[in-house]
């Protein structure tokens, strides 16, 4: 329960950034906010595989840059698409893709089932990159964007920086809470069950392989969500969004935050971008301070940001170590 | 297409291929044998090109460019492992793949800050500049002979240490069960050490070797770094034998896919790593029959 | 009559190597059959043979009839047919309660029941408290299954393996390494299993063995050498030769 | 913990914003490649940008230079982020950037959602003064089709070849640096026999060289940039083609790169808008400048920077160092008549510089200007409705 509120607090908090004076509130920094709130939805949706349920994809940007590319595909070109039906063609694209893939990528297991996910999305990646209908190599417009009209009215007007980011804040706690929720269900104990021993699962009954490709769709639609939240708020799309960088960022905001808690993957995703943007203003060699801080918190933090940071109040032992 | 330009096509299939098993011999090493999950490996190839560079134009000569840089390899690589590497082993895989990830920016911004972001060539020594005659008016760089051969030395080598003498099968045996094998009174971690920097070396000979054909520009070291990781898999990882066919294998897809099948090349291989995997999900060869 | 479980000519094959070579036997409700044989007899094997957990080279496995032989682990599991692991095989860090409701969860799973928390699953919980009484486990429920004692962890094993409410229950060495005073109690829950399982136990210690089962097989090099009533096992030559060794033969050898 | 990360990095940014109050000060926004393979590619266009500026005193219709720089990695997937820097957190009067086309398709999208001046010093990318032309969007360099289009004429006419194969990296920059190069080559009577690609950014060569070999074409165009245009290079030659079948190419083939090519690119003959040893005035007394403040060779880049400022200026003057009165700036800039290092220089309906393709030939270490290949080529600008 006390993990709830801290939840409930730091989303309230966050939810105040708009309305803070000038220097603060700026257009730039509810812009920036979107971007961090979004990347940690993607990495919170990377977190319910790789920490949740053992399944370490290199290759979940695919997922994220499909749902990018159905908006920039669906979106009218002369006028602001629908939101509802654009976000759910989004997200339901990217759980398709997920399903596809993981229907085949699940034979494979540890390092190589990490190379097979790797190498779907860079199918994914040429496809997109090689086809002049998707806007070829240099990318694709989103001219407006999409609006929510609930019986007419307009629910949000994402064209407001403060109402998108209040957009992009709803999202990410819908994330949280929805992931939250799975995670302590019975499907979230199976996952956790499969990540310490999927074989042990398997001789109590349960069939690993659709619980896998279960967490692997739902880890796609929420990677959707992040990437309809991106396209929308930039209004471009390009191949890149596909690339093995992509999801190999995402994979390191895990890592970095701490495995197996939704807390990690906030706290990785805030850190790993808020850094590298502070670093590069600092200095044209950022690259050098990025690459110390990652070296260094993998050398004195072994369990990830996050996880040291528990390592530091662990006042009682964790009894129940189901991820929160 | 008529005969000779096809034995040309199985010529170059079979040179690149050769050319991707030199790459990805380090890695072979570091991850196929020792289970690191080593993302540096590209680093490691750039720094080899840029010291074939800077050490070619200071000492006037390849062959000696090539001792030195092979020296200085070996040095690096075994500090690297004592400094970064010698407490990840007992570590899950991802705390590998996080700091391996931190040494790639690390080694891009020191070559930006060291030898700048010009683009620059590496000289074919010239005993090696001519080139051999061959169908359509066509001459092939005696140059890519010597890498080939370079490949099949390597290549043969390693098969021989891993497989034929007992270094090889400790080490072998070190991979499998890391604490048994210190319990044998075998002191692991110097031995560790020392098929790192071996590890190390040969993508730095890779570098150096392939620089005066790849040239040296920024950002070559990331363009490498996938390819490797699919030959070591496809292969089967630590299987010496698995890695050397699956860079044929990837020699002769890459090649025949850009003359037959242009508009898919460049997802060829990777369509080729998926089949394999869902055919095979441990890869060709098991490590047991490398 | 049909058997709870039977095999008939169960067969696999590593290469040439016939680990089990033909091996017929069956199970029979409240009855406990037991397994016994020197190591390398095939044993384990067979065990994940029956369990599904290794494919048949050839042969037949049947569950009440039913002709189970192709069915996967997890679907034998679902039927009824549940094992234990010789070498602890357990969710070393979730809790001890949290292991036999997981298990238990197998038979009741409801995944789509997303809003409900797994805490609160009345069914698995209570299925799960009675397995841990029933092994001697009611009081480390909190406890982590890492911070066990061996002993505690062998419980646990076979307390996950009733938590899925099985009918026929194959348990490997499940007193492999136990002190005496622990054996008894298992002992004591073995006789309880009978009356509602149908027990196969595979097991070194002859005490225990003889001491419970109704029926026992010997196998030697992957097949059986003989299969009856404790007490014709006992006086069976060919087992004792088997096991002891015959002086004559190596004196004439 | 996210609270107190965001509060910070706003103190940071806090004195930027004050500075804005002034405004006798331009605020320039240069988001170039300062990282990755472009790396060298950026410095220049900077380089050539800041010459200029010091060239006025500093300062620009009477107002002073200020600098806001952003590394866009040349990763399309940060651009519009990073372009946000500069326009939203900076509050920059003008956007200069970039080399990478995906990048400049969104820092061209950023500028126009918020009517920002944007001057592009490189990227090629047809569309940015075709279809996605604006009035707030200018370009100092070139459109691929323009180097592209005088190389297929030269090819056809001055070479007198009846066939050529085409070969590029199959990405938007190649495709339209091929169209180009088919459309002059086949108006002249010439004939594209193949066109090959090769995945970006793969870079073994050997299987097309066989092809073409095979083929036998009278003539080559292709188009690489940075590292893969030194190893194409390198590889036409080692394969023997170079004396059979001529290379030829747009100026990026051997601008920048003929140290690491060294003889294999020995006489080629390439087609740009600028040559190392253009005999005017301006070019001389701009390289001497500029090796005197860099210690460096300029190149092309340096000189579409540098270019990219004199634009500016035009516009500045002609709204009296004003820019809030943003019809004067673009008129400013559309009617400039730049005196450029690469010769005279105007601007087209949609922004694209129209100026001299020259022939050059790889001479030594530098590319010499033979001759003028088209006089004042203006790009085609399809699809541009401004």
């Amino acid at each position: 329960m006390k993990t709830r509120i801290a939840w409930i607090a730091a989303f309230a908090l966050l939810a105040l950034l708009p309305g803070l004076p000038e220097p603060i509130g700026t257009a730039f920094h509810l812009e920036l906010g979107a971007q961090v709130l979004t990347m940690a939805i993607f990495a919170l949706s990377l977190q319910l595989l790789v920490g949740c349920t053992g399944l370490v994809s290199l290759g979940h940007a695919a997922y994220f840059g499909a749902a990018a590319y159905v908006v920039a595909m669906l979106a009218p070109q002369s006028e602001a698409g629908n939101g509802w039906w654009l976000l759910a063609a989004s997200v339901g694209g990217a759980a398709l893709l997920a399903l596809l893939i993981g229907l085949l990528v699940m034979r494979t297991r540890g390092v190589y089932f990490i190379m097979v996910t790797l190498a779907f999305a860079q199918l994914v990646y040429f496809v997109v990159h090689d086809t002049s209908g998707f806007g070829g190599s240099d990318g694709a417009y989103i001219y407006f964007r999409p609006e929510f009209r609930l019986g007419g009215a307009l629910l949000f007007d994402l064209q407001k920086p403060a109402h998108f980011y209040w957009f992009t804040l709803a999202s990410c706690g819908l994330t949280v809470s929805g992931l939250g929720m799975v995670l302590r269900s019975r499907l979230g104990h199976a996952f956790a069950g499969i990540r310490h021993n999927e074989q042990r699962m398997r001789a109590a009954g349960f069939p690993t392989v659709a619980y896998k490709l279960a967490s692997f769709v739902i880890a796609g639609g929420f990677a959707g969500l992040a990437g309809f939240l991106y396209a929308v708020r930039n209004g471009f799309v390009n191949p890149e969004i596909l690339s093995w960088h992509q999801s190999g960022n995402a994979l390191l905001m895990v890592i970095l935050g701490g495995l197996g808690s939704l807390a990690g993957a906030m706290a990785g995703a805030v850190s790993f971008v808020l850094l590298s943007e502070w670093f590069q203003s600092l200095t044209k060699h950022w690259q050098l301070l990025m690459g110390g801080f990652i070296i260094g918190s993998v050398a004195l933090l072994p369990h990830g940001l996050v996880g040291g940071f528990r390592a530091l109040r662990r006042t009682r032992p964790a009894a129940r170590e189901i991820a929160r | 297409m008529d005969l000779t330009t096809f034995l040309i096509q199985c010529l170059n299939s079979v040179q690149y291929g050769l050319l991707l098993f030199l790459v990805a011999s380090g890695l072979t090493l570091i991850f196929g044998i020792m289970g690191v999950i080593n993302l540096a490996h590209g680093s490691f190839y750039m720094v080899g090109a840029y010291m074939a560079f800077t050490l070619a134009s200071l000492t006037g000569s390849f062959a000696l460019a090539l001792l030195l840089g092979l020296v200085l390899a070996v040095v690096f690589g075994y500090l690297l492992e004592w400094v970064f590497f010698s407490f990840l082993y007992e570590r899950e895989h991802l705390q590998q793949v996080l700091m391996t990830y931190g040494l790639i920016l690390v080694f891009e911004e020191l070559r930006s800050l060291i030898v700048g972001d010009d683009v620059h060539g590496v000289a074919v020594p010239a005993w090696l500049a001519g080139g051999v005659p061959i169908g359509h008016d066509m001459s092939y760089p005696v140059y890519r002979l010597f890498i080939s051969a370079v490949c099949l030395a390597v290549a043969l080598g390693m098969y021989l240490l891993l497989k034929k003498t007992r270094l090889g099968m400790t080490i072998r045996a070190g991979s499998v069960n890391r604490e048994m094998v210190q319990s044998l009174g075998v002191n692991i971690t110097l031995l560790y050490r020392l098929v790192f920097a071996g590890g190390v070396a040969l993508a730095v000979l890779a570098g150096m070797i392939a620089a005066p054909v790849s040239s040296v520009y920024p950002g070559m070291g990331a363009q490498v770094l996938i390819i490797c990781f699919v030959v070591v898999v496809i292969g089967g990882i630590g299987s010496v034998k698995g890695a050397l066919v699956a860079a044929l294998l990837i020699g002769f897809v890459d090649t025949f896919g850009k003359v037959f099948w242009q508009q898919a090349a460049g997802a060829l291989v990777y369509l080729l790593m998926a089949a394999i995997l869902l055919w095979r999900p441990e890869g060709l060869f098991k490590p047991s029959q490398s | 009559m049909s058997f709870a479980l039977e095999a008939r000519g169960v067969t696999r094959r590593f290469g040439a190597l016939a680990a089990v070579d033909g091996v017929s036997l069956a199970l029979q409700q409240q009855r406990i059959h037991a397994v016994i044989g020197t190591n390398g007899a095939g044993k384990s094997t067979l065990v994940n043979l029956l369990s599904g957990e290794l494919p048949l080279s050839a042969g037949q496995v049947l569950l009440h009839g039913q002709d189970i032989s192709r069915w996967s682990q997890p679907r034998r599991a679902a039927a009824g047919l549940n094992r234990s692991y010789q070498r602890n095989n357990v969710f070393l860090p979730l809790s001890v309660r949290e292991n036999c409701r997981l298990a238990a969860q197998a038979r009741r799973p409801a995944p789509w029941k997303v809003w409900e928390r797994a805490e609160r699953c009345e069914y698995s919980n209570r299925i799960a408290d009675e397995a841990m009484e029933r092994c001697g486990l009611a009081a480390a429920g909190d406890r982590l299954a890492a911070s066990l004692s061996h002993g505690q962890k062998r419980q646990l094993e076979v307390a996950m393996c009733l938590a899925t409410q099985p009918r026929v229950v194959l348990l490997d060495e499940p007193l492999a390494g136990m002190g005496a005073e622990e054996s008894q109690r298992m002992l004591a829950l073995l006789r309880t299993l009978r009356e509602d399982h149908a027990v196969l136990l595979i097991e070194h210690d002859m005490d225990a063995v003889f001491a419970v089962a109704d029926t026992i097989t010997v196998m030697v090099n992957g097949s059986v050498l003989a299969s009856s009533l404790p007490e014709d096992v006992r006086r069976n030559p060919q087992v004792q030769h088997a096991y002891l060794g015959g002086e004559q033969e190596d004196a004439d050898g | 913990m996210t609270r107190i990360r965001l509060t910070a990095l706003a103190l940071a940014a806090l004195t930027a914003a004050a500075a804005h109050a002034q405004s006798d000060k331009i605020k320039v926004g240069l988001m170039l490649p300062y990282t990755g393979t472009y790396a060298a590619l950026g410095t220049a266009i900077e380089n050539g940008f800041k010459l200029y500026v010091e060239e006025q005193g500093g300062k620009l219709g009477g107002k002073t230079i200020e600098y806001f720089r952003v590394d866009d990695e040349s990763d399309p997937s940060k651009a519009v982020e990073n372009a946000n820097k500069l326009v939203k957190r900076d509050n920059v009067d003008v956007l200069v950037g970039t080399v990478h086309s995906g990048v400049a398709m969104a820092m061209a999208k950023v500028a126009k959602d918020n009517n920002t001046l944007l001057i592009v010093p490189n990227a090629g990318a047809d569309a940015i003064t075709g279809p996605l032309c604006s009035p707030n969007i200018f370009r100092s360099s070139f459109s691929n089709w323009q180097p592209a289009y005088a190389m297929g004429l030269v090819a056809a006419e001055r070479q007198k070849h009846k066939t050529a194969v085409t070969i590029t990296w199959k990405y938007a920059a190649g495709d339209e640096s091929v169209k180009g190069f088919k459309e002059g080559f086949e108006s002249k009577g010439g004939k594209v026999l193949k066109e090959l690609n090769v995945p970006f950014p793969n870079v073994e060569f050997q299987a097309l060289l066989t092809e073409i070999a095979a083929t036998k074409p009278e003539a080559v165009y292709a188009f690489f940039a940075g590292g893969g245009a030194v190893k194409f290079v390198k590889d036409y030659a080692a394969a023997g083609l170079k004396d059979k079948i001529p290379l030829y190419g747009p100026g990026f083939l051997t601008d920048g790169t003929l140290e690491a090519q060294g003889a294999a690119a020995s006489g080629m003959l390439t087609t740009l808008h600028y040559g190392d040893d253009i005999a005017t005035q301006k070019n001389k007394q701009f390289r001497l400048a500029y090796a005197k403040t860099y210690k460096l060779q300029p190149d092309v880049y340096a000189v579409q920077g540098y270019d990219a400022a004199q634009l500016l200026a035009a516009g500045i003057k002609a709204a009296a160092g004003d820019l809030t009165k943003r019809d004067a700036v673009v008129k400013g800039m559309e009617q400039a008549k730049l005196d450029s290092p690469r010769g005279a220089m105007t601007l087209s309906k949609a922004h694209n510089p129209v100026q001299d393709v020259y022939l050059r030939q790889v001479d030594g270490q530098s590319n010499k200007a033979i001759s003028v290949a088209v006089k004042q080529l203006a790009d085609p600008a399809r699809g541009c409705k401004m």
